[in-house]
């Protein structure tokens, strides 16, 4: 008997993984290149959500969830509030990794969209079997 | 078990079922501006829907994002809007 | 006193939860884009705006918030009023360029001074 | 009574499936209007998600990205460029 915590995660992280497989699909065989660009913000943000799903934390029970990593009471915390708030936290370290993962990507699309844009200017098509033909 | 916790459980299965329809109508739209206007009532919708989560949750941290969630869905409107009709105006 | 504030809220929760679906099924029912701007305005207004205002009055007659519930409410009716002010205007400018760039035609037309020839007369129904 | 993290963590799950269906329509779709439109929905279902799992820094960063700013610059580029993808 498995348990149903456990079974939504694991469908959450299957979701994951197939729509991990799309995106490259769309990223290796789409001959677009805007396609490819659309494909590659769907890679990342998937990748991004691996990376929260690894510092989520189980409930300690049904009145108690698990918190997101911000001190509410900081004013006038005491040890047990502290010791409290260290067991129901999530971790913050991932969620602050996807956070400068989430800005870099937000400047690697400008930088592609831009590039798009001159290959665009140069040779008058975005479809990548076009620019072959038209470089051999 | 209190009166607030149950009533929001025996109302989020009514939200979510609205949100699998408006789902099946940006998806099957006949042309863009049906998927956006769906894509519009299910994301201020579901900025209510985390509004109420965060009090059946109990962390009141969590209701900032409803704020900005509806700022920037009326953005993506107006650039669609702005895209549909500069096409008109161009060809 | 809290007790009916919470009364209030839940009542005006369930009353959006309920507008929601009735949006939901009218947006796969209706036929037509601009029958559809008709349940997306119900979907937004009571859809959003109402739920939101219910929740805020639940979250300051709710205890276990703590003293942050006040922090909800101020975020719920400032929320509430950027859906009540937002939601119409990005209507109107989706509806108004769907019609300037003629993408869907008035279906059920009985005048259309805007531009005569997207008129159907005499459409279904 | 059920249990409430089932019950969000069912959310979430959901979003998840729903995300898949978006994807799926914006890989396999050619009009690029239509793509960016369905990466909108996918941008929405995983701000869903994140908060789900309790990351509300992420989706106040994630929303105004994905939602915000990848349409502007994507549709800027389509409006440049072309509005279809060749077969």
């Amino acid at each position: 008997m498995i348990d149903p915590v456990t079974y939504m995660l694991t469908l959450i992280i299957l979701c994951m993984v197939v729509n991990l497989g799309i995106a490259l699909y769309g990223i290796f065989f789409r001959p677009s290149l805007v396609k490819k660009i659309i494909a590659v913000t769907i890679l990342g943000d998937t990748a991004n959500t691996f990376a929260i799903m690894l510092g989520y934390r189980r409930w300690l029970s049904p009145e108690k969830p698990s918190i997101p990593p911000v001190l509410l009471n900081y004013a006038n915390a005491t040890k047990e509030a502290l010791a409290e708030f260290s067991a129901r936290a999530v971790d913050p370290l991932p969620q602050a990794l996807v956070l400068t993962a989430i800005v870099i990507g937000l400047a690697v699309t400008l930088f592609l969209v831009f590039l798009t844009l001159q290959i665009h200017r140069l040779y008058g098509t975005t479809d990548v079997r076009e620019i072959r033909k038209l470089r051999g | 078990m209190d009166i607030v916790v149950t009533s929001i459980t025996f109302l989020i299965p009514i939200f979510l079922l609205a949100f699998i329809l408006y789902i099946i109508r940006a998806i099957k739209g006949p042309t863009i501006s049906d998927q956006v206007l769906a894509i519009d009532a299910m994301t201020y919708d579901v900025a209510a829907f985390l509004v109420v989560l965060s009090i059946y949750l109990r962390i009141p941290i969590l209701t900032a994002t409803a704020i900005v969630l509806a700022l920037w869905i009326y953005a993506l409107d107006i650039y669609i809007a702005k895209y549909l009709e500069k096409r008109e105006l161009g060809e | 006193m809290t007790e009916v504030l919470i009364y209030i809220g839940l009542a005006l929760i369930g009353l959006g939860a309920v507008s929601d679906l009735i949006a939901a099924i009218g947006m796969n029912r209706f036929k037509n884009f601009y029958l559809r701007l008709h349940a997306a305005t119900i979907g937004t207004i009571w859809g959003a705006f109402v739920p939101i205002i219910g929740a805020s009055l639940v979250a300051i007659g709710y205890e276990p918030l703590g003293y942050y519930r006040w922090f909800v409410a101020g975020a719920g009716f400032v929320a509430a009023l950027l859906v009540l002010i937002l939601a119409p205007a990005g209507s109107h400018a989706l509806a108004r360029a769907t019609h300037r760039a003629r993408i869907v035609r008035v279906e059920p037309c009985i005048a259309d001074h805007l531009d005569e020839t997207m008129c159907i007369k005499g459409g279904s129904e | 009574m059920i249990d409430p993290q089932v019950l969000v963590l069912g959310i979430g799950a959901l979003a998840a499936l729903a995300s898949v269906v978006a994807v799926y329509f914006a890989v396999i779709e050619r009009n690029l209007v239509r793509a960016v439109v369905f990466s909108a929905i996918q941008s929405t279902l995983y701000a869903l998600l994140y908060y789900i799992l309790m990351a509300p820094d992420i989706v106040l960063v994630y929303v105004p990205v994905a939602v915000g700013l990848y349409p502007a610059v994507i549709l800027f580029l389509i409006s440049k460029t072309e509005r279809e993808e060749k077969p």
